[in-house]
């Protein structure tokens, strides 16, 4: 049904650059399935004595945590725990956002107030108290956290659908359609959706990016991830902590941090040059 | 202009009215109970001790009357006592605004001057300088804000002690002082910033570019650079000042973890210590002044849209 | 004159750089104007006539490459220095452009503009630029020119925006002036406003015009000599009058075979269909449309006490210039925009206030072909699909097998072969994709359909054969069709009866002769007028008698 | 005068901050507000023997108890029990018009505040700072980074990880052991109503572990009630294997029981080291569920015995066991004791001491008390840790005040001196 992807654009818009991005994702994405079997240790498993390991020591490659336990598979299983989190907020976000963007594109008047108020009311909140908010009430185990970021990125959803569908809803072949007596809800799925939708797959890996950032900023101000789970932003958060003592948790887990949203976020430029036919590259 | 300043004006009293209402019933029904925090102190909790607290905060009454003298209170301008020090909000809040403004006001000025015009160099030369551009600004973007503020101070305060690790002196007492102070934090803040505004100039150059009247200009024989400047770079103002006006909006939130880590007397701390010590007035109070900030930065945008496009000023 | 060209362009190729390899669009052209004459490049869209016209003073975009020669008043282009060629750009090669609504900066006003243009290449203060600048907008026949100075591109029409931009175009006094389909944008009345100008400006200022259009009738009314191109090529090259009659190029040949034609003599009626007698398909009375602009300000009335009907098995047309409102009332007959007042029965169903069940059960025997190819099928669904969607829609047919079959049968009935209904549009041609808009017109064996400009938007020899696809299909099928036009040489070839519009309101209707050869009421003759007709000899008198009664009345 | 009546004299002449004189009268009516249980005041475990107290002059009154309390002096030296001026006496008002050395300049909420010297102070002469600012930094590091950047000269509560640091950069960090931690049970439901399984969880806390992982080792572990001499000291020991066989007589051979740990995300050395008694918890056979809300919540939930264990920080207001005991184990529900704890032997050893004449009955009931504790386990002690100052070496003449009245020692700065 997908239109022939064009796979000149597909050279075009993937630098070297963005194939390593690509490539980074990937063994992001692997680190996170296989966590339980390639992580060296048991994550959770504390060893206080040898604590603030460096890296490179005997048993533990990348060294040790504020409690002795081994950094890598920390890192490992908190690649599994920050991906679980980020995808599943940029699904509940990219879900309702859509659907948003969609009606208020597409019906407009009563139905656009509706839906681009409520999206403005979600941007008037403070990110921050939200987060508070929905984390003091339900604690901050990973499901309330996917409900506040996925909460939280509506609004950049939202609005890219709905910019879209007012270009697409003036198309003759939308117009041709509600002409021939096609249910709205074709109109919706068949015409409408897939022609915007090359922007929203765009938009996915940079929301991806940042939920992980949002998540680490909520883990400084303790509202992430409860401990014992690894998360990234829990170990950049005691990494910054502990900078005086131990610098290289800080090191390694921003690095991590950097480097996955980095490559999320090139990944979501190269998929909008590539399906997105109005940005176009010109080189 | 004026009917379409009214009904935003009106959708934005609606907007602030909304989020009022929202943050109220949230707050409320968050656990942790204020009367605990106030009583305090290891002498433990007597109920009728609690419940006399909670009498005099008005908190034992219906939770739609105390909404409704609540609300009564704001439109009058008064935004309730804090629990904890019995101070007026308003007047807590007046009195730290000032930081988050000057802090933010900093940053925008700060991504604007840097954002605009490395957008526009990496749009006007594209090729390497495109590249070069979108993958620092990328680095930007990706960096955990708070990571970049420890360094920060670990640099410039604690080890060359070149400028003040946290706090503000104010602007009255010692300028210079001030603006060492804002200095950090303000670049800090506006780091991720610069690159969304470059970014998203350097969309609205390349874009702009491709319009048939840039080639009319040069049709007439004007010179490049007077084509950039006048057809390419005034046109792609237009998105670039959406999208200023959008960020800012966002800024408010990511000014609580510069005012953390920096320590930095803005609105932000004010509220984080409000809901951690379950201070509803305080809580309402900030929220509805960030929203209604919020809400008066997207009217300036607005109008700044109308100023900047002709075709805008007819809706 | 002197002996050499005030412009000589030898064996010049252009090539753009995409992804890293050469492509050549234009190869070995050879043209040439002299001082003050009015020379046509007419070609078919992709021939390469805009890109040659562009590379005089190398306009094309950064990754394009120029090779040969250009020469202007004997001086050569191609190895100019960049300073020197933006000093010819404006003072010696004025350019005007097709699309009025983006040609001119939305942002900045007439006047600004204007004193842009002036001040270029002549160091004088702003207020005497904004006085000249007064007296050019004069010279261009623009009303109350002070004022103009203040407005912006988007207050003003298309064809004052294209005057303005004649007058910035001319502000320097070039010596050539290159225009692109300067008036393939705008109706014909304003259309022929503009050549008049043209011609006025070429002898006043002496100014050679290099005009590029795809229009036989603008080059029979404007041209002194032609050059054809095809495919980048030139194909033939010669006075007006030869290329018109004595050229023996085949190209030239189908060409002009193939352009509608206002025949002054009258015609068999070659293909029109009479109304059968039977209940009119579709009966308008009174019918009046409005577009809300504004929170409180008055509605815009696009279509006002519209009456008209269209009989079983009959082809109307209805013409009128843009903003008259005929693509309302076609859409409006189709329930796809909210009518104010009046009624509209579209086979035997009252649209106004009509309930959801029985607009479905209408849908089910109308149908409707847009203009636009490049957006009148979905780009995500293959042809096949979209061609049957109506029967899915409608519940007519769900057997997917059933459905396969009818959407080969009606793509060879369009003729397109059977094997391309797993293709996407985008690998189409314009005259393909509209051939497959026919297609899903006719899939529900429709009893009435509404054609909105269906072959506006392509070149004239594929207008052609659709035009008879079309016509071919209403024989056959038997269905009436409303069909909506600003060309009044296509409508008289295909409806039997037409409605002319003026500003949302119906100056008259009668039978196509009566309209286009006895037109009663003032705005149709003028309508008739300003066309002009693909034969030199022809449209000099046309043009003498509509400028002689231009100027009775004014 | 005798255990039960003691004799005051005030210095003349004193005032407060705003000129008014302090007289006899104000002490009697704040003590005796103190003394209401509903004002829920700090000092009021201290204060609630008073019976009456005459006025003899301005400058003279007797208090008289209604029952002996050895520790009632250093009851009435704790800071909390401030003498203010009678209008001050109440819920709403702002009480800031004191008669310390250093009267209230300006304040602004949540940022700092300005205090500066009280010449109207009896010891004036020898109060040598004549102005302190003082700042709050809600984050440790901001603090630590403060100092180390030479914006402030002073910090308090300095985060453990930061020690070494500081010291390494030539600043003094000056701190007392005082505050101590423990593990506390809900008793009521639960699997810890056993005490068996208490008295297991006092075996298995490794609190080596524990003063590492919170405290940077910086503290020390504790195995029994703090200074309560070598009969309460060491009731319990590091001893997983017998903390195993504890679960087994409970019932638990194979897999300990599902219980809660409440902890709190706010104050973060009490997470870290709830986390290492998770850890040493899962090591015996417990099955730890983890939970931590922020301090309002995490207050609440532990009034109300919301968890089966939860780590908290306990300080008595005085050095006396048998002073601070009767508070942690006594039912009132309160965030730091467990919850449903009752003992009626363990209280009425306590009141025996408290009571007690001679040295000799006083020990022995204590005695009985912590035999009573050791077995019954109503808090399993972790350790004590060490509360620390930091300040520039041009600040001299600060005292840490010992044991449990460490965190008061910034309320006396008199003869604190800065130089240059």
């Amino acid at each position: 049904m997908m239109q022939r992807l064009d796979t000149r654009r597909l050279t075009r818009s993937f630098t070297p650059l963005r194939w390593a991005a690509f490539a980074f994702v990937v063994l992001v994405i692997l680190a996170a399935t296989l966590a339980p079997w390639i992580s060296p240790h048991d994550p959770l498993a504390q060893d206080i004595p040898r604590r603030f390991l460096p890296i490179g020591s005997p048993d533990h490659l990348l060294g040790t945590d504020e409690f002795g336990r081994d950094l890598l598979s920390r890192l490992l299983h908190g690649a599994r725990v920050e991906l679980v989190v980020a995808l599943g907020a940029s699904l509940v976000a990219a879900v309702l956002g859509i659907t948003l963007g969609l009606l208020g594109g597409y019906f407009g008047r009563w139905v656009e107030l509706l839906t681009m108020r409520t999206v403005e009311v979600i941007l008037a909140f403070p990110p921050i108290v939200l987060a508070l908010l929905i984390v003091t009430i339900y604690g901050s185990g990973q499901s309330t956290l996917i409900v506040i970021m996925g909460l939280l990125f509506i609004p950049a959803f939202a609005r890219l659908t709905f910019g879209q569908t007012l270009g697409v809803r003036s198309a003759e072949y939308v117009e041709a359609a509600r002409a021939f007596a096609a249910p709205t809800g074709v109109i919706l799925a068949r015409a409408i959706l897939p022609n915007v939708s090359g922007a929203l797959i765009a938009q996915f890996p940079i929301t991806l990016a940042n939920a992980i950032l949002l998540g680490s900023g909520l883990s400084y101000l303790g509202l992430g991830i409860t401990p014992p789970t690894p998360s990234w932003g829990g170990m950049v958060a005691a990494g910054q902590r502990f900078m005086p003592v131990d610098p290289t948790m800080l090191i390694i887990s921003s690095i991590a941090v950097t480097l996955t949203v980095l490559s999320f976020g090139l990944l979501g430029d190269a998929l909008r040059d590539w399906l997105d036919p109005k940005s176009r590259r010109r080189r | 202009m004026v009917s379409f300043l009214i009904r935003r004006i009106a959708t934005a009293i609606v907007l602030a009215w909304v989020v009022l209402t929202l943050i109220f019933f949230a707050i409320h029904t968050v656990p942790g109970d204020p009367a605990y925090q106030l009583a305090g102190g290891d002498s433990g909790f007597t109920e009728e001790g609690l419940q006399q607290i909670r009498e005099s905060l008005g908190l034992d009454r219906p939770l739609g009357e105390q909404y409704a003298n609540y609300l009564l209170g704001v439109l009058g301008g008064d935004l309730g006592e804090s629990f904890a020090t019995g101070q007026p909000v308003a007047q807590s809040i007046l009195r730290r605004l000032p930081a988050t403004l000057q802090l933010i006001a900093a940053a925008a000025v700060l991504a604007i001057a840097a954002g605009i015009p490395f957008g526009a160099w990496a749009g006007r030369r594209r090729g390497m300088a495109d590249a070069l551009m979108t993958s620092v600004t990328s680095v930007a973007l990706a960096v955990p804000v708070y990571v970049v503020g420890a360094l920060a101070v670990l640099l410039f305060s604690v080890t060359w002690r070149l400028l003040p690790a946290g706090g503000l002196t104010p602007f009255a007492e010692d300028p210079m002082g001030f603006l060492r102070g804002l200095l950090l934090p303000a670049v800090t803040l506006s780091l991720a910033f610069s690159a969304v505004v470059a970014r998203m100039t350097r969309t609205a150059v390349i874009e702009t570019s491709d319009r048939d009247w840039v080639r009319t200009a040069t049709s007439f024989g004007l010179t490049r650079r007077r084509v950039f400047n006048r057809y390419v770079l005034r046109n792609s103002m237009n998105p670039v000042v959406t999208v200023v006006g959008l960020e800012i909006g966002s800024f408010l939130g990511a000014s609580v973890i510069i005012e953390r880590v920096f320590n930095y007397p803005g609105i932000s701390t004010l509220l984080i210590d409000g809901v951690s010590a379950r201070d509803y007035p305080v809580v309402q109070g900030v929220v509805i002044v960030i929203a209604v900030l919020f809400i008066l930065i997207n009217l300036v945008v607005d109008i700044l849209y109308g100023i900047l496009d002709p075709r805008a000023r007819i809706r | 004159m002197s002996d050499t060209h005030l412009l000589e362009i030898s064996s010049l190729s252009v090539a753009f750089r995409i992804d890293g390899e050469n492509v050549e669009v234009t190869h070995g052209v050879d043209l040439h104007v002299d001082e003050g004459e009015v020379v046509a490049l007419v070609g078919e869209s992709g021939s390469g006539k805009s890109v040659t016209a562009m590379s005089v003073t190398d306009l094309l975009p950064p990754n394009a490459l120029r090779s040969g020669s250009i020469r202007f008043a004997g001086e050569e282009l191609l190895t100019a220095s960049e300073e020197r060629i933006r000093k010819l750009r404006g003072d010696d090669v004025a350019m005007i452009f097709q699309e009025p609504m983006t040609a001119l900066n939305p942002v900045y006003t007439i006047g600004t503009h204007l004193v842009e243009a002036i001040r270029c290449h002549r160091d004088i203060t702003r207020e005497a630029a904004l006085a000249e600048a007064t007296g050019l907008l004069e010279q261009v026949g623009l009303p109350e020119p002070a004022a103009m100075l203040g407005r912006y591109p988007h207050e003003i029409s298309g064809g004052q925006r294209q005057r303005a931009m004649i007058a910035m175009a001319i502000s320097a006094r070039p010596r050539l002036l290159i225009a692109d389909e300067p008036t393939t944008a705008l109706d014909v009345t304003v259309q022929a406003g503009i050549l008049d100008l043209l011609l006025r400006l070429r002898t006043e200022l002496g100014m050679a015009i290099l005009i590029i259009t795809h229009d036989m009738g603008v080059v029979a009314d404007v041209a002194d000599r032609v050059v054809v191109m095809q495919h980048g090529l030139v194909v033939d090259r010669g006075t007006t009058d030869h290329i018109f009659y004595d050229s023996s190029q085949t190209y030239t040949r189908d060409l002009l075979e193939a352009v509608p034609d206002l025949s002054a003599v009258a015609m068999t009626r070659s293909g029109a269909v009479a109304a059968t007698g039977e209940a009119p398909t579709l009966e308008v009375a009174g019918l009046r449309i409005e577009y809300r602009t504004g929170w409180r300000r008055a509605p815009f009335v696009a279509v006002d006490d519209v009456s008209f009907t269209v009989g079983d098995g009959e082809l109307v047309g209805l013409v009128g210039e843009s903003g008259s409102g005929k693509s309302t009332i076609g859409r409006a007959v189709l329930g796809l925009t909210p009518i104010q007042a009046g009624s509209a029965r579209v086979v035997g169903t009252e649209i106004v206030g009509v309930r959801r069940q029985d607009l479905r059960l209408m849908r089910r025997t109308v149908s409707v072909v847009f203009q636009d190819p490049g957006s009148s099928l979905n780009p995500r669904v293959p042809i096949g699909r979209t061609i049957t969607d109506p029967l899915r829609w409608n519940r007519i047919e769900r057997d997917e097998r059933v459905l396969r079959k009818t959407a080969e049968d009606l793509l060879e009935s369009v003729k397109i072969p059977r094997e391309w209904a797993d293709r996407y549009p985008h690998e189409l041609s314009g005259g393909q994709r509209q051939r497959v808009s026919i297609a899903r017109a006719i899939s529900t064996r429709p009893r009435f359909m509404v054609a909105d400009e269906p072959t506006s938007a392509l070149d004239v020899s594929v207008q052609a054969s659709v035009l008879d696809l079309l016509q071919e299909l209403q024989r056959s099928m038997g269905f009436s069709c409303l069909f909506i036009s600003h060309d009044l040489a296509v409508v008289e070839r295909i409806a039997s009866r037409v409605i002319v519009l003026r500003k949302g309101e119906i100056v008259e209707q009668g039978t196509a002769s009566d309209i286009l050869r006895a037109p009663r009421e003032p705005y149709t003759q003028a309508l008739i007028a300003a066309v002009p007709v693909p034969d030199p000899r022809r449209q000099r008198v046309r043009r003498a008698e509509r400028l002689a009664a231009a100027g009775r009345r004014s | 005068m005798d255990s039960l009546t003691y004799k005051f004299m005030l210095h003349d002449g004193l005032t407060y901050h705003d000129g008014t004189p302090l007289v006899a009268d104000d002490v009697r009516a704040a003590l005796l507000w103190y003394a209401d249980p509903a004002n829920s005041a700090r000092s009021y475990p201290g204060v609630r023997f008073i019976k009456d107290i005459a006025i003899a002059s301005d400058t003279e009154f007797t208090i008289t108890l209604n029952s002996v309390n050895l520790s009632f002096l250093e009851y009435l030296a704790d800071p909390s029990a401030f003498i203010v001026p009678q209008n001050q006496l109440s819920a709403d008002v702002e009480a800031t018009n004191g008669a310390g050395p250093f009267k209230l300049e300006s304040w602004d909420e949540g940022v700092g505040l300005v205090l500066t010297k009280f010449d109207g102070f009896y010891g004036a002469d020898d109060v040598t700072l004549d102005r302190i600012d003082v700042s709050f930094y809600s984050d440790a590091t901001a603090r630590v980074n403060a100092l180390l950047s030479g914006d402030v000269d002073f910090i308090d509560y300095v985060p453990w990880e930061s020690y070494d640091q500081l010291e390494a950069s030539g600043f003094v960090v000056h701190g007392e052991v005082g505050v101590f931690q423990s593990a506390i049970f809900n008793v009521e439901t639960g699997p810890f109503a056993d005490p068996k399984l208490r008295l297991a969880v006092a075996y298995a806390l490794n609190r080596e572990n524990a003063t590492a992982a919170a405290f940077f080792g910086h503290g020390t572990s504790l195995f029994g009630v703090p200074g309560s001499g070598p009969t309460g000291e060491n009731l319990w020991e590091y001893n997983p294997e017998r903390a195993k066989e504890l679960l087994a007589e409970a019932g638990y051979a194979n897999g300990g029981p599902k219980v809660h740990l409440l902890s709190n995300s706010t104050y973060v050395f009490l997470r870290d080291l709830a986390l290492s008694v998770q850890a040493d918890l899962e090591a015996v056979g417990f099955e730890v569920e983890f939970t931590s809300p922020d301090w309002p919540t995490f207050t609440e939930e532990a009034v109300a015995g919301k968890y089966d264990v939860t780590v908290q920080g306990n300080v008595g207001n005085v050095q006396d066991p048998a002073g601070w005991l009767p508070r942690l184990v006594q039912p009132r529900p309160e965030a730091n004791k467990s919850f449903g704890y009752s003992n009626a032997d363990l209280d009425a050893a306590l009141a025996e001491a408290l009571a007690a004449e001679d040295a000799g009955a006083r020990q022995a009931a204590l005695d009985r008390a912590y035999k009573l504790i050791g077995e019954d386990v109503p808090f399993a002690t972790i350790n004590q840790r060490m509360q620390a100052y930091a300040y520039t070496d041009r600040v001299s003449g600060f005292e840490v005040m010992l044991g449990f009245t460490q965190p008061y020692s910034v309320n006396n700065l008199i003869n604190v001196t800065i130089t240059g």
